[in-house]
C-alpha cells in the first residue's frame, strides 16, 4: 500500500456545498414554507410586497420581516452550531438582556461607547464559556446546564440595570439598532455578515465536519482524536457572543435595556428556526443559512399576524397551526409524496 | 434424512434502498430441523434478507410463508407471535436495562398486573447457565462485556423461537469455547425440529454445523444446496464469484522483531489491571490473545489514552510522550480501531468519505481543512485498497453492512500514515475474501515498517501476522511468544494457565 | 411616624419586576416600609400566581404581622386568604382586586384601571374634537387585568363619539419592543401611518416604542399620530419634553404608603379603613411641567 | 441496580441536607405546616412533573405541560360556569381532552418524526392559544363541591394540613411508580429511553407506547390542572406559565436523565420537594430582591446538578 502524501491547496473552491440545480433549491420545504407565508400576507394585506425609499433607507413590510427577524436569525446562527453538537441553548434570551443591560449601564455611566459594545460581546462570550463548561467539564446535559443561566441570567441582568429600564441616547447603539447602511437596516446588515462570516468559517475550515462529527457520534470523535471539549467549548462561546449582538441590537432598537422582557422566550423561536432550517435535534448535519431560513419564515408569521387585523387571543393558535403545516410538510411523510410528483428531484 | 419440510418460505424477494437493489428477487427456504448457513460477502444482502423474514423491514416484491401459509410481518414483535426468533448482526438489546429484562421483555411474567421481578431473575439465571454463564442478571446490561450481550441475544433469540431461530454472525464476538456452548444449544434446538438461519463469516463454522447453505452475492442468490456436496473452495468461489488466492491456515512467521524500538510503554497501569512493560518495533506485530474479559481491551485503551493511566511511562522513537487523551494519541502517531464499531467507530450520519478522512483532518488541525478534492482522492484510494464496497462515497456510512463499516474504520487510520497501529478485534464480521485482505494488509504494514498491536480472539489469524504474541488472563500479561514458539496450540495452553474462565 | 408600625413584621407578595413601574412600586414599598421601622418581608413570584400563593402560605407558616399582597389575577384567591384570616394575619391588596368575599382582605389599595382607560379616552376625545380619527392600540398582555380594564374604559369613553374608532388592535405585552414592532406593522398596514390619528398604548412602555416606530417611518409623534397612554413613567415625561407624547394618566407606585396608614389605623385604634382606597387616576399632559415630572421621578426606581 | 439507585439516594440527602441547613437558618420551616404546604403547594408540579418524568425516561420531552394545565383550568372554569356542568363531569371532560391532545402529540411525534422538543413546542403555542381564544379574561370558579374540596383537609400535629390536592399527589407519585418499575409499560418506556431501534427489534410496539407515553403525560397534566383549578377556583390563560421548566428541572435534579432510559419517578418527588424548598427559603428570608431571587434560584439549581454529579462521578464507571 502506498502511504498518501497529503498536500494542502489552499482552497479556491467551496469544499463542501455540493453543486445542487437551483430547482432543487426551490423546492426545499423551507423555501416553499416561505414563499406561502409571504404569498399568505400579501394576500392578507396587498401592500406587502411594496418597498419605498425613504430617508435614505429601504422602507416596506418586507423590509420589516428582516430586519425584525434579524435577532432572532443571529441567534439561529449560533444555535445551529448547538443543535448540531446534539446539544440545545435555552440561555441565549437571558445573555441578551445581560448584554443590553451591560452595554446600556456602561454607556449611561460615561464610558465610551465602542468600549461598552465590545465588553457586552465581552460578556457574551464568558456567558457562552460558562455553558460550555458545564457541558464539557461537568458534563451536565445542555438543557440543564443552560437552564441554569435562562434562570439566573435575567437575574444577573436585572442586577445590573437594577431593576429598571436604563435608557440612553448614545449614537452608536442607536445605530446598531435602528441605523441603516446601504439602504438596509443595521440588524439585517449585522446579521447577514454574521451568516456569511459564519458559513464561511466553518465550511472552508474543518470546524464544521468536526462539529458535525461530535453531533453525530460523541465518543467516536474522541477515538478519532478529535477534541471534542474545546469544539464544545468553542460552539458555546459563539452562541453566546452571537446571542450577546441579539442583545445589543435589541436594546438599541428601543433606545434602552429592558433587562426582565429583552430577549424574552426568543430561546424558543431560535430552536425552532434551526429545527425548521432542518438540522436535527439529534445533532450532525447542519446548515446555517437554512436556520436564518428558518428565522425568517418565523417572522413572516408573526409580521402577519401582526397585520392581519385577527384579535391577538389568536396569534399563538395561528402560530402554532403555521407551524404543524411546516413540520408535516417536512416529515419524511410528505417527503415521500414529494418525490411522486412529476418533475421534483430524486 | 427424510423428506425436507419447509417452515419459513422467501420467494422472489426485492428489497430496493434509494437506487440501489440489496435483494433481487431472492429464494430462499428454512426446513424444519436443519441448519441453513446463509452466505456471502460484506454487502451481499444477508442482514437485509434476515430483517425481511423477521419482519423488520417489508419487502418490495415477493412473499413470505410460514408453513405454507402466505404472511405478512408488520414487526418484529408479530414475527416474534410467529415462532420466528431473532439475533440481529449489531447486538440490539438495551444498554440501560438489566439483563434479566433484557431478556424477558415483552414477555415477563406477571402477577395481578405487575411485573414479578423475583421470577425473572430467578428464570434469567437459570436461561443464562444453560450457556455457561453465571452473572449477575439483576445488573445493566452495559455492565458486560460484549460478548456477555451477544450470549444474552442469543437466549432471548432462543427462548423466543418456536419455529425459526435466526443468528446473523452471533459467534463474531465469542471465544471458542463460548461458540462450541452454542452450537450445543442449536443443535438441541435442531433436534428438536427447529429451523435456524445461520449467517457467519466462519467457514469451518460453517462446515461445522450447518447442513444447507445459500450463497448471495450481490443481493442475488448464486446457490442453494445441501452442505455435503461442498468443499471449502467451492464456497468461496460462489461467494467471490472468483477464486482467491487464499490460505485459510495460513502457517506462522519466523523471526523476531525487527527494527527500533517504536514504542515503549513501561509499567503501564491502571486501577485492577497489573502494570505492563511493552515495547513494539518498527516492522512488528504484537498479536495479543486471551480470554473475554481477560483485559486486552483495557490495555489497547490505556494506551490510546481512552483511559487514563495511574502509572507509567510511554516512549515513542525514544523520545517520551504524554499521553492522556486519544487526541494526544493521534498526535503522537497512534491509531485505533476500537472493538465496537457502532459506538466508538463510525460516525453513521456522515458520508463514508468524510469518515475516512476524519482522523487526518483532527489531525491536521481545524484550519488546515482538506479540500473536496482530496478528500475525494484520498477516500477514493483507501476504499479501493481496502475494497470498500459503497455506492458512493457520499452516502451515510451507517447504510454500509457491517463489515464494511470495519473497513471504512481501518482506512481512516491508514489515511493519518500512523506509526503505531492498535487494532482492536479488526476481522470481526468481515468475510472471507476481506478478512484475507485484512491479514494481507497488516503483513504489508508490517512490512512497510509500521508498527502494530492487534487484539483477536482467533487464534489462527492471529499466528498468521504475529512476530510475536501476548497472552492474557485476568487483566494481566501472563505470557510471550515469539519466533518459531508461536502456535495456536501453545497459545491455548498459556491462556488456559491455571484459571479456565475469566469473566465478570 | 408614630410607633405603631415600628419593628412589625409584613409580608409583601409582589408580582415580579416586569416593567419599570413595577420595579419602582417594589421600591417605594421599601422605602415606605424602612421609614415606619417596618421589618418588610419581600417575596417576587415571577409574574406566577402559584408562587404569590406560596409566598402568603410561607407568610403565614412564618407567622408575620400583616401581609400586603400585589395579585397577578383576580381570582383563586379565597382559599389562601381564608387561610390567612384564621390565622389573624389581615391582609392588605395593592393596585389590583381580586374576586372574592371582601372579608378576606382588610382593604384594597388600588386604582381604577378602567378610569383609567377612560381619561385616556376621554382627553383624546376632547383634543381631537370633531374631526374623524382613526386609533389604533397597543395592548397589554392578553388577559392581563390591566389590559382588560383599560380597554374597557377606553373603548366607554369614546363609545359615543362617532369620530373616533379604533381601527386596529394588537398585543404588545406591554414591552417597548414588541410596542415598537407593533406599531410598525400598524403604520405599514395603515398606508403609512396616513391613516393613523393616535396611538392609545395601554402602558407607557409601549408607547415609548411606538413613537420610536412613528418616528423610523418619517412621521411626528405627538403631532402626525397623537401619543396617548397609561402610567406615568419618566421616560414619556422624556417624550413630552420632546413634544412626542401628547398624555398619560398616572398610576401611582405608591400604593403602599395608604396600606401601612391604614394597617397603622387599624392596629392603634381599632378603626377599620375604608374596603376600597382608590388612588388618583389623574391625567398628565405637556402642560404640565413635564420636566419637572421626569426629575420628580427619576430617582423611584423606575 | 444499586449502581443506578445512587442518584435517587444521592437526591434525597441533599434534599435532606438542603433541609436541615435551612432549618438552621429559619427554625420556623421545621414544622408540619411548611411540610403540608410542599404537598399542597406543589401537588399541580408534582403531578405535571410525573407526566414528564415518563416522556424524559422514554428520550423525549414535553414542552406542552405548562400550557395544558392553563388550557385545562379554563376548560374547566367555562365548562362548570358557562355550561354549568358538575365538577366532576368538567373534570372528566378536561382530562379527556388533554389525553387527546397529548395523544396527537404523540402520534405526530412518532409518524411525522419530527422531534418531541417540537411537536409539544406547537402544542404548547396551540395550548395557551387554545386557552386565550376560550376566554382571555379569568374566570373565578363558584360552586359547592369546590368549597367542600378547599375546605377538606387532613390536621396533621402542629397545625399542618395534608389537602385533598396533596393527597392526589401523592397518590399519582404512588402508583406512577408502580406504573414505572413494575408494568410492561414501564419497561417498554425505559427500553424506547436505551435505545428505539433496540426496543423495536426487541417487539416493543414503539407506536402504542409513544403514544400512550405523551397521551399519559397529557392526561397527568391535565390533571395538574384540575388540581391547579381546585387549588386556585379560577381557570386563566396565563396559569402555570413556564411550569414546564420548572417540571423538567425537577426530573432532572431527581436523577432522571434527559437522554432518556435511566431514573426514578421517586427522584422526581424529590427533585420537585427540592424546588418547593428553595422558594420556601426565599420567602422565609424575605429579603432578596427580584433579580436575587432569580440569581439565587439558579445558583441553587447549578448546585444540585453539581453535587449530583460529583456522587456519581465518585462511582465506578462502565467498562
Ligand atoms: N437502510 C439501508 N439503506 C440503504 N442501503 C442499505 C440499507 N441497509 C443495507 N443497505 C445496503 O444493502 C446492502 C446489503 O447490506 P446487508 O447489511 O444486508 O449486507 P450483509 O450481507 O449483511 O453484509 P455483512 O456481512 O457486512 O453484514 C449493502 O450494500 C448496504 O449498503
Ligand atoms: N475500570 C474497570 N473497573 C472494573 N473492572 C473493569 C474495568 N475495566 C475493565 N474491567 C473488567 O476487566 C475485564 C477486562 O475487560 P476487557 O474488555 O478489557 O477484556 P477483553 O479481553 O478485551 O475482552 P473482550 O473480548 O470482551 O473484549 C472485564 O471483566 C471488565 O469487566
Ligand atoms: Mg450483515
Ligand atoms: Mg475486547
Amino acid at each position: 500500500m502506498t502511504r498518501p502524501t497529503v498536500d494542502l491547496r489552499p482552497t479556491t473552491q467551496p469544499p463542501l456545498p455540493r453543486q445542487r440545480p437551483i430547482t432543487s433549491f426551490l423546492t426545499k420545504p423551507q423555501v416553499i414554507a416561505l414563499v406561502a407565508v409571504l404569498l399568505v400576507n400579501w394576500a392578507l394585506f396587498p401592500g406587502f410586497f411594496t418597498i419605498t425609499w425613504q430617508d435614505g433607507r429601504f422602507f416596506g413590510s418586507l423590509i420589516d420581516v428582516l430586519n425584525r427577524g434579524a435577532p432572532v436569525a443571529i441567534l439561529a446562527i449560533g444555535m445551529t452550531m448547538v443543535i448540531a453538537t446534539k446539544g440545545v441553548d435555552l440561555s441565549v434570551g437571558a445573555v441578551m438582556a445581560i448584554s443590553g443591560a451591560t452595554a446600556a449601564t456602561l454607556v449611561t455611566n460615561g464610558i465610551p461607547a465602542p468600549t461598552a459594545v465590545l465588553a457586552a460581546l465581552a460578556t457574551g462570550l464568558l456567558c457562552g464559556l460558562w455553558n460550555g463548561i458545564l457541558v464539557t467539564v461537568l458534563e451536565i446535559q445542555p438543557i440543564i446546564a443552560t437552564l441554569v443561566l435562562m434562570v439566573a441570567g435575567r437575574g444577573l441582568a436585572q442586577l445590573i440595570t437594577e431593576g429598571t429600564i436604563v435608557t440612553f441616547s448614545d449614537p452608536l447603539l442607536i445605530f446598531i439598532g435602528t441605523g441603516s447602511f446601504l439602504g438596509l437596516p443595521m440588524p439585517v446588515v449585522i446579521a447577514l455578515v454574521l451568516m456569511v462570516l459564519a458559513t464561511l468559517i466553518v465550511r472552508r475550515t474543518a470546524l464544521g465536519l468536526l462539529i458535525e462529527a461530535v453531533g453525530v457520534n460523541r465518543s467516536a470523535a474522541r477515538f478519532a482524536g478529535l477534541k471534542a471539549g474545546t469544539l464544545l467549548l468553542i460552539v458555546y462561546t459563539f452562541a453566546g457572543f452571537c446571542a450577546a449582538i441579539s442583545g445589543l441590537i435589541v436594546a438599541g432598537d428601543i433606545r434602552g435595556a429592558d433587562a426582565n422582557n429583552a430577549g424574552l422566550w426568543l430561546e424558543l423561536d431560535a430552536i425552532l428556526a434551526v429545527v425548521i432550517g432542518g438540522t436535527s435535534l439529534m445533532g450532525g448535519r447542519f446548515s446555517i443559512p437554512m436556520a436564518v431560513l428558518g428565522a425568517m419564515i418565523i417572522q413572516a408569521m408573526n409580521t402577519g399576524i401582526l397585520i392581519s387585523g385577527f384579535s391577538p387571543e389568536f396569534n399563538l393558535v395561528v402560530k402554532s397551526a403555521v407551524i404543524i403545516v411546516i413540520l408535516v410538510l417536512q416529515s419524511p411523510l410528505s417527503a415521500r409524496l414529494f418525490r411522486r410528483l412529476p418533475g421534483a428531484p430524486k | 434424512m427424510t423428506e425436507p419440510k419447509p417452515v419459513l418460505e422467501a420467494r422472489g424477494i426485492v428489497k430496493i434502498f434509494g437506487q440501489h437493489r440489496a435483494l433481487d428477487t431472492v429464494d430462499f427456504t428454512a426446513n424444519a430441523g436443519e441448519v441453513h448457513a446463509l452466505l456471502g460477502e460484506n454487502g451481499a444482502g444477508k442482514s437485509t434478507l434476515i430483517k425481511i423474514l423477521t419482519g423488520a423491514y417489508q419487502p418490495d416484491g415477493g412473499e413470505l410463508l410460514l408453513d405454507g401459509q402466505p404472511i405478512t410481518l408488520r414487526d418484529p414483535l408479530h414475527g416474534q407471535t410467529y415462532g420466528i426468533g431473532t439475533v440481529y448482526q449489531e447486538v440490539n438489546l438495551l444498554p440501560n436495562r438489566s439483563v434479566a429484562e433484557n431478556l424477558f421483555l415483552g414477555r415477563q411474567p406477571t402477577r395481578f398486573g405487575m411485573v414479578d421481578r423475583k421470577r425473572i431473575d430467578a428464570a434469567a439465571k437459570d436461561l443464562l447457565s444453560r450457556y455457561g454463564l453465571d452473572i449477575d442478571v439483576r445488573a445493566e446490561l452495559s455492565e458486560y462485556s460484549v460478548a456477555v450481550q451477544q450470549i444474552v441475544a442469543i437466549a432471548r433469540a432462543v427462548e423466543l423461537s418456536g419455529k425459526v431461530l435466526v443468528l446473523d454472525e452471533p459467534t463474531a464476538s465469542l471465544d471458542r469455547n463460548e461458540v462450541q456452548r452454542l452450537f450445543d444449544v442449536v443443535r438441541g434446538l435442531k433436534a428438536k425440529g427447529l429451523a435456524i438461519i445461520f449467517i457467519t463469516h466462519f467457514l469451518d463454522q460453517v462446515f461445522d454445523l450447518a447442513d444447507r447453505v445459500t450463497i448471495l452475492r450481490n443481493g442475488r442468490k448464486v446457490a442453494s444446496q445441501p452442505l455435503n456436496t461442498l468443499n471449502t473452495t467451492d464456497v468461496v468461489r460462489m461467494m467471490l464469484g472468483k477464486d482467491v488466492a487464499f490460505d485459510h491456515h495460513p502457517t506462522a512467521l519466523s523471526g523476531g522483531p525487527k527494527g527500533q524500538v517504536r514504542v515503549a510503554f513501561q509499567n503501564l497501569s491502571r486501577k485492577g489491571l497489573t502494570p505492563f512493560d511493552l515495547s513494539v518495533h518498527e516492522g512488528e506485530v504484537v498479536g495479543v490473545a486471551g480470554l473475554l474479559g481477560s483485559g486486552r481491551t483495557e490495555v489497547a485503551r490505556l494506551m490510546f489514552g481512552v483511559d487514563g493511566s495511574d502509572t507509567g511511562q510511554i516512549t515513542v522513537d525514544g523520545q517520551p510522550v504524554t499521553i492522556r487523551n486519544p487526541a494526544q494519541a493521534v498526535a503522537a502517531g497512534f491509531g485505533f480501531c476500537p472493538e465496537d464499531r457502532k459506538l466508538d467507530g463510525i460516525f453513521g450520519d456522515l458520508s463514508v468519505r468524510e469518515n475516512i478522512i476524519i482522523a487526518l483532518q483532527a489531525k491536521l488541525g481545524w484550519f488546515k481543512a482538506l479540500n473536496r478534492e482530496d478528500q475525494v482522492e484520498l477516500a477514493g484510494r483507501y476504499a479501493e485498497a481496502l475494497d470498500i464496497r459503497a455506492a458512493d462515497h457520499d452516502m451515510p456510512v451507517k447504510l454500509l453492512s457491517g463489515g464494511n463499516q470495519q473497513k471504512v474504520i481501518l482506512a481512516r487510520w491508514l489515511a493519518i500514515d500512523p506509526t503505531f497501529l492498535i487494532l482492536d478485534e479488526p476481522t470481526r464480521g468481515i468475510d472471507v475474501g476481506a478478512h484475507a485482505e485484512i491479514v494481507r494488509t497488516i503483513n504489508r504494514l508490517r512490512e512497510e515498517g509500521l508498527a502494530l498491536f492487534v487484539i483477536s480472539s482467533e487464534l489462527d489469524e492471529v499466528v498468521a501476522y504475529s512476530n510475536r504474541i501476548v497472552v492474557m488472563r485476568d487483566r494481566e500479561m501472563v505470557a510471550e511468544l515469539d519466533g518459531d514458539t508461536i502456535a495456536p496450540d501453545a497459545i491455548v495452553q498459556a491462556i488456559a494457565g491455571t484459571a479456565k474462565e475469566a469473566r465478570p | 411616624y408614630a410607633e405603631g408600625l415600628q419593628g412589625k413584621v409584613i409580608g409583601f407578595s409582589q408580582i415580579g419586576s416586569e416593567s419599570g413601574w413595577r420595579a419602582a412600586e417594589t421600591s417605594v414599598t421599601k422605602a415606605e416600609a424602612e421609614a415606619r421601622g417596618i421589618d418588610l418581608k419581600f417575596a417576587d413570584a415571577q409574574q406566577k400566581q402559584e408562587n404569590q400563593i406560596k409566598a402568603i402560605r410561607g407568610f403565614i407558616a412564618q407567622g408575620v404581622d400583616a401581609i400586603l399582597v400585589a395579585p397577578v389575577v383576580a381570582t383563586g384567591w379565597e382559599e389562601v386568604l381564608t387561610e390567612a384570616k384564621e390565622a389573624n394575619i389581615p391582609v392588605v391588596l395593592l393596585d389590583r382586586g381580586i374576586e372574592g368575599p371582601e372579608d378576606l382582605y382588610l382593604t384594597s389599595v388600588a386604582s381604577d384601571q378602567v378610569k383609567e382607560g377612560r381619561v385616556a379616552g376621554e382627553f383624546l376625545a376632547t383634543t381631537v374634537g370633531d374631526k374623524p380619527c382613526n386609533i389604533v392600540e397597543l395592548q397589554g398582555t392578553v388577559g392581563s387585568s390591566p389590559a382588560i380594564n383599560r380597554k374597557q374604559g377606553f373603548e366607554e369613553a369614546i363609545a359615543g363619539k362617532a369620530n373616533l374608532t379604533i381601527t386596529r388592535s394588537q398585543t404588545g405585552d406591554f414591552t417597548r419592543s414588541k410596542g415598537k414592532e407593533v406599531m410598525e406593522g400598524f403604520i405599514k398596514a395603515e398606508d403609512g401611518g396616513k391613516n393613523i390619528c393616535a396611538v392609545y398604548a395601554h402602558n407607557d412602555d409601549m408607547a415609548v416604542g411606538a413613537i420610536q416606530a412613528i418616528k423610523d417611518a418619517g412621521l411626528k409623534p405627538g403631532s402626525d399620530i397623537l401619543v396617548v397612554s397609561i402610567d406615568a413613567v419618566p421616560d414619556i415625561f422624556a417624550a413630552m419634553v420632546a413634544g412626542e407624547a401628547n398624555a398619560t394618566v398616572e398610576l401611582t407606585p405608591n400604593m403602599a404608603g395608604p396600606a401601612f396608614d391604614a394597617l397603622q389605623a387599624y392596629w392603634d385604634a381599632g378603626t377599620a379603613p375604608e374596603k376600597f382606597i382608590i388612588t388618583e387616576s389623574k391625567l398628565y399632559t405637556p402642560a404640565d411641567d413635564p420636566q419637572g415630572e421626569y426629575d420628580r421621578r427619576k430617582g423611584l426606581g423606575y | 441496580m444499586t449502581r443506578s439507585l445512587r442518584p435517587l439516594l444521592a437526591t434525597t440527602l441533599i434534599f435532606l441536607f438542603a433541609y436541615a441547613l435551612a432549618v438552621s437558618q429559619q427554625p420556623a420551616m421545621l414544622s408540619t405546616r411548611v411540610l403540608g404546604n410542599f404537598l399542597t403547594d406543589n401537588a399541580f408540579l408534582g403531578i405535571a412533573a410525573v407526566g414528564m418524568t415518563f416522556v424524559i425516561l422514554s428520550g423525549g420531552i414535553d414542552l406542552s405541560v405548562g400550557a395544558v394545565i392553563g388550557f385545562t383550568t379554563v376548560l374547566v372554569a367555562v365548562l362548570i360556569m358557562w355550561l354549568e356542568l358538575h365538577p366532576l363531569l368538567a373534570f372528566a371532560i378536561a382530562l379527556i381532552v388533554a389525553t387527546a391532545f397529548g395523544a396527537i402529540m404523540g402520534a405526530a411525534i412518532h409518524y411525522l418524526k419530527v422531534p418531541s422538543f417540537i411537536v409539544t413546542l406547537a402544542g404548547m403555542f396551540l395550548a395557551r392559544g387554545g386557552a386565550s381564544v376560550l376566554s382571555p379574561d379569568s374566570i373565578g370558579i363558584e360552586h359547592p363541591f369546590f368549597t367542600a374540596v378547599q375546605k377538606s383537609y387532613i390536621l396533621l400535629p402542629g397545625g399542618g394540613r395534608l389537602t385533598v390536592v396533596g393527597i392526589i399527589m401523592l397518590i399519582v407519585f404512588a402508583c406512577a411508580i408502580l406504573l414505572a418499575h413494575r408494568t410492561r409499560f414501564g419497561s417498554n418506556v425505559y427500553a424506547l429511553g436505551g435505545s428505539e431501534t433496540s426496543a423495536a427489534l426487541m417487539g416493543v410496539p414503539v407506536a402504542r407506547t409513544t403514544i400512550s407515553i405523551y397521551a399519559l403525560s397529557g392526561f397527568l397534566a391535565g390533571l395538574a390542572g384540575v388540581v391547579f383549578s381546585l387549588y386556585t377556583s379560577a381557570g386563566y390563560s396565563l396559569n402555570a406559565l413556564g411550569v414546564e421548566l420548572d417540571a423538567i428541572a425537577a426530573v432532572v435534579i431527581g436523577g432522571t436523565l434527559l437522554t432518556g432510559g435511566y431514573g426514578f419517578v421517586a427522584g422526581t418527588f424529590i427533585g420537585v420537594m427540592l424546588q418547593g424548598l428553595v422558594q420556601t427559603y426565599i420567602v422565609f428570608d424575605g429579603t432578596l430582591s427580584s433579580w436575587w431571587t432569580k440569581i439565587v434560584v439558579g445558583v441553587l439549581l447549578f448546585m444540585f446538578i453539581l453535587l449530583q454529579r460529583l456522587v456519581f462521578r465518585a462511582g465506578p464507571r462502565r467498562t
